[in-house]
């Protein structure tokens, strides 16, 4: 029906990290207007960490975000190691990407089963779902359950990891923890991931596509969450050195998340993007779910964000366990007295002379660069972070100016809905990207 | 009692198959640079001599967190006391912590049994071992008369070579090591004699001395219960404990409700106190009845070596050094504090 | 069955004595009495909330009900203030030495309470009431904030209208109800005419009223000996064993709560 | 029993707390049987407005939170203030102790003007707060039993004690007594969190607040022992104790 007037304002998005709207104007039928309004309260990390010491960035830094702090903690610890010229240990690094895919799982699993599943079913929270599909929340539950008993053995505990210090952890892992940890992930990968992977294969997905340009991090050797070089599916790979090269940053009026432009266009970051680009290297299980759930390599439709974050929960617990193996065959060692690793209050730090660097890395929901810049004294002088769901909220902007043409038939709260859903189906983090740094570097 | 002469090889190996067996034995390991009391594998884990372990073992008759009774609310009330009791070995135990344990023993089971201690004390078997160097700077057991086990072991191992010289303090421990053990003659005792009396002069030369006599103690601390040194010490107290919770000799508790988030079902548990603490002696009217850290320090000390050595004619500080350690600020080392005494004392 | 174990015991009445105190008539579903000795306590145990020591406010007896008065003032006396008749509750003891009244026969004796002090003397002076004719002179000095803020009032006037009890009042602030005497417990003293040697005095009230009550029985030449006092210190367990209620060496909850002056003064850290 | 209606507010801060809730397993669902959840955006869409227990995260760093948390005091029988940031402004107070125009220009850069910020500060600067529970972010189980306490109406236990107290009773190996030693401030921090940073080899850092009664002089005589310079003493108090009176 054109002529129509649709005014939409959903107030503080639910089952989202953080606080946004999302505003929608049509007059007559013509889009006037279309945001997502970022009104989380700004938080000036980027300033905070200035005239820090380098090593003391990681705990600030890590409490830019409560879901994502490992990756967090893992991008701060890898500008810091960048800009000294620290390359850890294997083991190190080892655990770390445990971490890593650990987090992926208690994200991915946070957001696919608590706060997108309930839209699916037309419930408004995980809370009812209890009583509906108890199995359900109960392989989140256990999912969860799991990440969180690998950061606490490997990390001390899941949100603002403790032992993570640039060149090392500060505690040991015994071999029997990693053991009984093995066990746990190979149960829930035999138990909880067919039934997962059944419920949300047979969920009815929206229709809706839009080509986008897809970025992430790429590794030779494994689908890339810790460590790779920058992929774009448009314009190929970049080092991590050079993201400024590819990436602006923008302030604009309605958002306190600064948003972000690849060298052309607005982009996406995040599982769909890591699935798009990275398939080949997903472990067989993984893959085996994709196709269970009908999601097959470039995949334009955001809804299906939800569906690829399942595949990379089974990459991640197949990954881990293999991770793991590894470290056990090689034998855990403690390397702390050799090594010490540079924790943020240790009496003795290194000399440093002024340097800077980089450190990317993938968080669940997409590419997260930090860079700091240190001075002669150690402290750092200036500091720029760019979180996935910043880069994230221009593409989501566009899709909805081609989504609500496309819907505008239907009534106001299915577009509402629609609308929420696929705010959500990229699992903003509205907390992380309001806590963005700064645009110019103190050259 | 008896002893007997064992064989370490054979002594290593009754114990690695009772581990075998499922038996839970408990043992020093290397921590770090430091060592602690942990439930081991394989008798190759245990660290026989060096780094003093953090804390004492007594967390394992009287652990850091027990519940002493649970109960459910629905329809009905039930109260169950709870007492946890499982069958342990404590092997490798210095001296100064044998004593400990023993103290606790003489408390626990005065008037009022508290049998949460009891049972898992009985449940405990514990071998010692007899210190030959000191494992710490801070230690001073040698000077607390404490190099030698009072009372409290089952058995008691020195190191003389190839074997172990096995002093058998109950009839569990006998029977313990009867297949393997051989009764001792008159060389091996002569031998043991040699040992001590070098690990005597050992000791005497590289622990701290304890100026004022031993026995002499609660007497001292009676005669300079104002003294300024508490008030001159205490302000550098932090307050925080450590000193208590290192300690083989403090078992105060508090005693806190945690329920159930359904409210339907909850317990009572006791927690390790500590004297040092400022609500130790807090009412609910916000009364506090040792406010200044000074007179704390002051009450932790007399317990020490006044008040519970009068009372049970027994230092109840074992030397052992730990709260000295543990103390950042070096205050609270009662040795320190009692030779500090001494000197300000008669000898100006 | 451990000493921390409580029983389980029932609540049969609750009465409010003024707008903080309340009056729990208490009995022990095994149906036994507890035997108790004025001025010792309980430990009570609210389920879920946690336990906390109180005196015994009524008179030895073979009955199974008892009496506990008790001020709220924190999580466990509040959730106490919330129960109801017939509701359950825990109850560990009784505790600690109370005074032995065998000592006390043939003796005057002189009962002074300050505040709350007279819940746990109230069992004293019933049982002394119960069988005046094995005491000498008996006197009562009775001190409150407020008139409102009086204990068993219906009590004290049956003590005021007894031949054979010396009994007076006082209060701090007085009101236009209040017709006795204003002021600190002390201000009573001249008022009362006793034989220091003859006369047992026992003091239970708030810590600072101690020092001032006793320095006035020494100002009559009451000898230490005579003077009783009871203590209230920080208690968890009530056993022994927790360490919370130590006087220097002494465990409130083993050697007291009921002292004998002579015994404490060298106690520095007691009064 | 009437289950208590229980609501879930968040302010200035990453939301760890909440997801902290959120990742109590098992007990979530005890949690969520047990009463009754009518506001908790970051995990349901439904928003009641009546609720007894108010349980805040985050600092109040603009001036609309101020209106915000009113209403919420309001409304609320109960507030608990979930957090460092809510409790003690947490890191977010790092900010205070810079050129606050500075701060915002450093990140939003000319636009700096358009954005409401004003000094982060703890809750209890502007409401009454009736329980606090510590922590960055909060502890499992501590969560669980101050919801229980409250939801039983008893006052919640909160540690008076030091974190070196749970330090110990671990076994740990005190930091500062590694072969590289870490300055701890444990000392002077409230317990609660089992020593969560220590016993796996890091600095507590003091997330907790300080105790009722810290003895910082002794403490700096610590960190001056081990080295620290005055530039190093007021960072490290200003990683989470920064609006704490007495540091100077
Ligand atoms: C021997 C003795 C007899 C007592 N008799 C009475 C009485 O008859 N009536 C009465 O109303 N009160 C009495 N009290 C005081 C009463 O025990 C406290 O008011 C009560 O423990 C406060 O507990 P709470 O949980 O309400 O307060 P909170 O402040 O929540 O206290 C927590 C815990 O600390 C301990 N504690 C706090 N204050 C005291 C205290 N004053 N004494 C001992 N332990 C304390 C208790 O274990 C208590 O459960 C007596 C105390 C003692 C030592
Ligand atoms: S007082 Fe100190 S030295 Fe003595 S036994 Fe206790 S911890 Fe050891
Ligand atoms: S004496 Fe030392 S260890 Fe003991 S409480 Fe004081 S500062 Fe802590
Ligand atoms: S590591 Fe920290 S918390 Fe632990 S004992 Fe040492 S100073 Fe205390």
């Amino acid at each position: 029906m054109s002529g129509s007037d649709v005014n939409i304002n959903i107030h503080h998005v639910t089952r989202v990290e953080g606080h946004g709207n999302i505003v929608v104007d049509v007059k007559n039928g013509e889009l006037k207007e279309i945001k997502l309004e970022i009104v989380e309260s700004p938080r000036f990390f980027e300033a905070m960490v200035v005239g820090r010491r380098f090593s003391e960035a990681v705990h600030i830094t890590s409490r830019i975000c409560g879901i994502c702090a490992v990756s967090h903690t893992n991008a701060s610890i890898k500008s810091v190691e960048d800009a000294l010229g620290i390359k850890p240990t294997w083991q190190t690094e080892t655990l770390r990407r445990i971490l890593a895919a650990a987090e992926v799982i208690d994200s991915h699993a946070l957001h696919a089963f608590f706060l997108a599943a309930p839209d699916f079913v037309r419930l408004p929270s995980v809370i009812p779902l209890i009583g509906k599909s108890p199995e359900i929340v109960k392989i989140a539950v256990n999912m969860k359950k799991l990440s969180h008993d690998i950061c606490d053995v490997i990390a001390g505990r899941h949100t603002h990891p403790i032992s993570m210090a640039v060149d090392g952890f500060t505690n040991l892992v015994s071999e029997e923890q990693m053991h009984d940890l093995q066990a746990k992930i190979k149960q829930t990968l035999e138990n909880d991931v067919p039934k997962a992977v059944e419920f949300f294969s047979k969920l009815k997905i929206p229709w809706f596509e839009r080509r986008t340009d897809y970025v992430c991090l790429t590794h030779p050797g494994e689908y890339a969450f810790y460590d790779g070089t920058i992929k774009s599916s448009e314009t190929g790979e970049y080092r991590h050195r050079d993201y400024k090269l590819k990436i602006a940053e923008r302030v604009v009026d309605h958002s306190t998340a600064k948003h972000t432009y690849g060298p052309v266009k607005p982009y996406m970051v995040g599982a769909l993007s890591r699935f798009n680009n990275n398939y080949d290297q997903l472990t067989p299980q993984a893959k085996e779910a994709a196709g269970e759930l009908k999601l097959t390599p470039q995949n334009h439709n955001p809804y299906y964000i939800t569906l690829a974050q399942l595949v990379e929960i089974v990459h991640c617990l197949e990954w881990s366990a293999g991770l793991i193996e590894e470290l056990l065959s090689r034998g855990i060692k403690d390397e702390r007295e050799e090594r010490p690793p540079i924790s943020g209050w240790s009496v003795n730090l290194p000399d440093v002379k002024k340097s800077w660097g980089v450190g990317v890395t993938e968080a669940p929901r997409g590419l997260l660069i930090h860079e700091y810049r240190i001075d002669d004294n150690g402290l750092i002088d200036s500091a720029n972070c760019i979180t996935p769901t910043a880069q994230n909220l221009a593409n989501i902007e566009s899709d909805m100016r081609k989504l609500v043409p496309e819907i505008i038939r239907e009534p106001k709260d299915e577009i509402e809905l629609l609308l929420e859903m696929l705010v959500r189906a990229y699992d903003p983090c509205i907390s992380c990207s309001a806590h963005i740094l700064k645009v110019n570097f103190v050259e | 009692m008896k002893s007997y002469l064992v064989s370490k090889g054979d002594f290593l190996e009754l114990i690695d198959g009772m581990i075998e067996n499922g038996k839970e034995v408990v043992a020093p390991v290397k921590q770090e640079n430091q060592a602690n009391f942990k439930r081991i594998k394989s008798t190759k884990d245990i660290l026989w001599s060096g780094p003093q372990t953090v804390i004492s073992p007594k967390g394992f008759v009287f652990p850091q967190e027990e519940e002493l009774i649970e109960y459910e609310v629905e329809d009905g009330i039930w109260v169950g006391s709870k007492v946890e009791a499982k069958s342990t070995v404590l092997l490798g135990i210095h001296p100064c912590d044998i004593n400990g344990i023993a103290l606790l023993d003489k408390v626990f089971a005065e008037k009022n049994l508290d049998e949460n201690y009891l049972k898992k004390r009985e449940s405990a078997t514990i071998i010692g071992v007899e210190c030959l160097t000191p494992c710490s700077p801070e230690s001073f057991c040698y000077r607390k008369g404490s190099v030698l086990p009072w009372d409290g072991f089952d058995l008691f191992l020195t190191d003389v070579g190839d074997d172990f010289f096995v002093e058998v303090g109950s009839e569990a421990g006998k029977t313990l090591i009867s297949g393997i053990s051989r009764k001792t003659i008159q060389s091996d005792a002569k031998k043991l004699k040699k040992i001590r009396e070098k690990r005597d002069n050992l000791f005497a030369k590289k622990q701290r001395k304890l100026k004022p006599k031993l026995e002499e103690l609660p007497k001292l601390l009676k005669e300079n219960y104002d003294s300024p040194i508490w008030d001159e010490r205490g302000a550098k107290c932090f307050g925080c404990g450590s000193c208590n919770m290192v300690c083989p000799t403090c078992y105060c508790f508090d005693v806190r409700d945690c329920v159930e988030i359904n409210l339907k079902k909850g317990s009572r548990s006791r927690f390790w106190d500590g004297c040092m603490l400022t609500d130790f002696t807090r009412i609910a009217s916000g009364e506090i009845f040792r406010e200044e850290r000074g007179a704390r320090l002051r009450h932790r000390t007399n317990r020490k070596d006044f008040y519970l050595f009068e009372k049970w004619g027994r230092t109840f500080c074992t030397g052992c050094g730990r709260c000295g350690k543990a103390c950042l600020t070096k205050i609270v080392d009662p040795l320190d504090i009692e030779n500090e005494l001494y000197g300000r004392k008669g000898r100006r | 069955m451990t000493v921390y174990k409580p029983e389980i015991a029932k609540i049969k009445k609750v009465e409010q004595l003024t707008k903080t105190e309340r009056l729990f008539d208490i009995e022990l579903l095994s149906g036994k009495s507890l035997d108790h000795q004025p001025g010792q306590f309980v430990e009570v145990y609210v389920f879920g909330v946690g336990e906390a020591p109180i005196s015994i406010s009524s008179e030895p007896s073979k009955q199974p009900t008892f009496q506990l008065c008790v001020r709220a003032v924190g999580n466990v006396t509040n959730a106490l203030h919330n129960k109801r008749a017939g509701e359950k509750i825990g109850i560990r003891g009784p505790y600690g030495k109370g005074f032995e009244y065998e000592y006390f026969i043939g003796k005057d004796i002189l009962f002074i309470a300050g505040g709350l002090g007279l819940a746990p003397l109230r069992s004293f002076i019933r049982a002394v009431l119960n069988s005046r004719g094995d005491y000498g002179k008996v006197y009562i000095l009775y001190g409150a904030r407020r008139p409102q803020e009086l204990l068993f009032r219906d009590e004290l006037k049956e003590w005021e209208a007894r031949k054979d009890v010396e009994y007076h009042a006082t209060v701090d602030v007085g009101d236009e109800t209040w017709q006795g005497n204003v002021g600190v417990i002390t201000t009573l003293f001249p008022d009362i005419r006793f034989d220091p040697r003859k006369t047992q005095a026992i003091i239970i009230g708030p810590p600072v009223m101690y020092r001032f009550v006793i320095n006035e029985l020494k100002n009559r030449r009451v000898p230490d000996e005579n003077i009783w006092i009871s203590l209230e210190r920080k208690m968890k367990c009530g056993v022994g064993k927790c360490g919370h209620c130590q006087i220097n060496n002494v465990y409130v909850c083993q050697e007291g709560p009921v002292f004998n002056y002579k015994q404490i003064k060298s106690l520095p850290e007691a009064i | 029993m009437e289950k208590p209606k229980v609501a879930f507010f968040e302010f200035t801060c990453c939301e760890g707390c909440q997801l902290t809730v959120l990742s109590l397993g098992d007990k979530l669902l005890d949690l969520f049987e047990s009463v009754d959840v009518v506001n908790f955006r970051e995990a349901s869409s439904y928003r009641g407005q009546d609720y007894e227990i108010a349980f805040i995260e985050g600092s109040i760093s603009t001036s609309k939170d101020i209106d915000r948390i009113r209403e919420i005091r309001k409304k609320a029988k109960i507030c608990v203030a979930l957090g460092s940031c809510a409790h003690i402004a947490g890191v977010n107070a790092i900010k205070n102790f810079h050129n606050q125009l500075e701060v915002k220009k450093r990140v939003y850069g000319e636009k700096a003007w358009a954005f409401d910020s004003i000094l982060a500060q703890p809750i209890d600067a502007v409401i009454k707060v009736d329980y606090v529970i510590p922590g960055c972010p909060i502890d499992k189980k501590e969560f669980l039993c101050v919801a229980a306490s409250i939801s039983n109406g008893v006052r919640p236990f909160i540690p008076e004690y030091s974190v070196c107290v749970e330090c110990k009773m671990k076994g740990n190996v005190c930091v500062y007594h590694k072969p590289n030693p870490i300055v701890c401030m444990g000392p002077i921090t409230r317990a609660g969190c089992g020593a969560a940073c220590p016993s796996v080899g890091n600095a507590c850092e003091g997330c907790r607040g300080l105790v009722s009664d810290p003895n910082l002089e002794a403490y700096e005589g610590v960190l001056e022992e081990h080295g620290i310079s005055a530039d190093d003493k007021m960072r490290f108090y200003r990683m989470y104790n920064g609006l704490v009176g007495g540091v100077k």
